[in-house]
């Protein structure tokens, strides 16, 4: 059963620790906003939906973890294939939980609203006592394993 | 944040501008307590970058507040990737939204008086 | 925003490698099963329904893995506080789908219903081109970070 | 895996004995299939020390094969951790499930005939 190694860890990763400081939503935003520059190209930049949409639910799921989630800890970047993937860490227990049905003039439970619609995926696993939420959106659309990421746009 | 009065003693502008999110919330916080007399709240969005949902419901919040005496708060200047935040929420069909800032004036001082209840 | 280090990774983790010979379910519940007793002492020793719903789950994750998910390859333990996280990694992009509403009788849609009903929490996650399946259970019930998980049973 | 005739032409035993998962399957997946023609299939679970849904899947679908036909599968001997999982699942309401073997093949002979139809 051992013998045949573990495949590695997605091909990039960026581990940032998040501190008490206010402005750390933006600076997670620009963390984010460069790391899909540097990784995607010009598929990667603004203006682009996928980017555009990353960023905003970055900046849902750190605001989420400082207003909700105890002492948020981390946020982690991942590129796979096509894909950004992306997790912000807390220490609170407590799990995300969309309000009931969404209700465009209440003004409350558009973070997770956003994140079911904008994300391609969405989900949280237990880490220490706490958790990670994290979300996954395309960035180039179909990239297979094979297609190189720095053609498009 | 800039705040100015919209042209009618009851009329209210306040010009978003930036990156408004929870660490940046705290002047538009203040400025719509401010102007929560005014019968009518504009609040342009032109020079807005980024929104998140913090923004969305701090305006939310506020419509509800001004709603309840009979007022509103309209928007204006909705410019990706602002706008889709509100069209996502279908926050675009709950506020009055305007091209522009000009365009949400002329509209106060024409087609409808002040103090109009939005359905 | 830096300057904190990121908390440590849970107290404790096991990996292994998942391999095409039959026999590999089983040897997935034994290696919980020893992991469990292993840390959690008399609470982690079967016929403690915890432990027994552990192996159980273990199996339907492993099986659906086998069964549904491309290749298999990790089985993954962790521990924390009173509790086993268990994850487990196929080269599958398909992820889990409960299907609908379950019926008894029906020789298919059990593995998920298991997961749901025993488990909890459950979930999955993006993992190279695949993902991984988890599922967590309480093993010792209310250990706060100060108990010790010797005492029991 | 061990199978006997029940006592009655038109009833078999088969006796699970270990742990049954994906990977060891295949004994009682022929079994099932060795005895379809059984009118009653009486699945003694005494010896079996764990059961997933792999086996509980297996059951399940002989189940039907046997009832489409008039005829039916039954339970016996379920212990703990096995009895567990036909208990989530609901499956011990779907299955007539007896203490052991023996009040399995009593049943049979007495309170009712073979090839009697489980509702
Ligand atoms: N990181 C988190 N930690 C704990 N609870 C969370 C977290 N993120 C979201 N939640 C829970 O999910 C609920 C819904 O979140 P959201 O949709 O962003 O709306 P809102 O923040 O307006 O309540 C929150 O009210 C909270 O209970
Ligand atoms: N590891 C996996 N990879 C891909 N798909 C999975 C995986 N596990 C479960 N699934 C999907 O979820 C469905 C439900 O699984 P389950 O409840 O175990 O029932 P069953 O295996 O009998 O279909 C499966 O049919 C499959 O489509």
């Amino acid at each position: 059963m051992t013998g045949r190694p573990v495949p590695p860890a997605p091909s990039r990763t960026r581990r940032y620790a998040l501190g008490e400081t206010a402005g750390a939503v933006r600076e997670c935003r620009d963390l984010t906003r460069q790391a899909l520059r540097e990784w995607f190209g010009p598929a990667g930049t603004p203006g682009h939906v996928a980017v555009d949409d990353a960023l905003l639910l970055v900046s849902e799921l750190v605001t989420n973890a400082y207003t909700h989630g105890g002492v948020p800890y981390e946020l982690c970047l991942d590129r796979t294939d096509g894909r950004l993937w992306v997790q912000v860490s807390d220490t609170s227990p407590e799990r995300p939980r969309p309000h009931g049905r969404h209700r465009a003039g209440r003004p409350s439970g558009h973070g997770l609203y956003l994140l079911e619609r904008l994300s391609a995926a969405w989900g949280w696993l237990p880490r220490g006592e706490g958790k990670a939420v994290w979300f996954e959106v395309v960035v180039i659309p179909g990239l297979g394993d094979d297609d190189r990421p720095t053609v498009e746009g | 944040m800039e705040s100015r009065p919209g042209g009618r003693s009851d009329t209210a502008v306040l010009l978003l501008k930036g990156e408004l999110d929870h660490d940046t919330a705290a002047p538009l916080r203040s400025a719509l307590r401010r102007n929560a007399e005014a019968t009518r709240l504009v609040v342009d969005c032109a020079g807005l970058r980024f929104c998140d949902s913090t923004g969305l419901n701090l305006l939310l919040r506020a419509r509800l507040r001004h709603l309840a005496r009979g007022g509103s708060v309209d928007l204006s200047g909705l410019r990706s990737p602002v706008a889709r935040v509100f069209e996502v929420t279908g926050a675009l069909l709950i506020f009055r939204v305007y091209e522009d800032v000009e365009a949400a004036l002329d509209d106060g001082m024409t087609t409808s008086g002040p103090g109009r209840r939005i359905p």
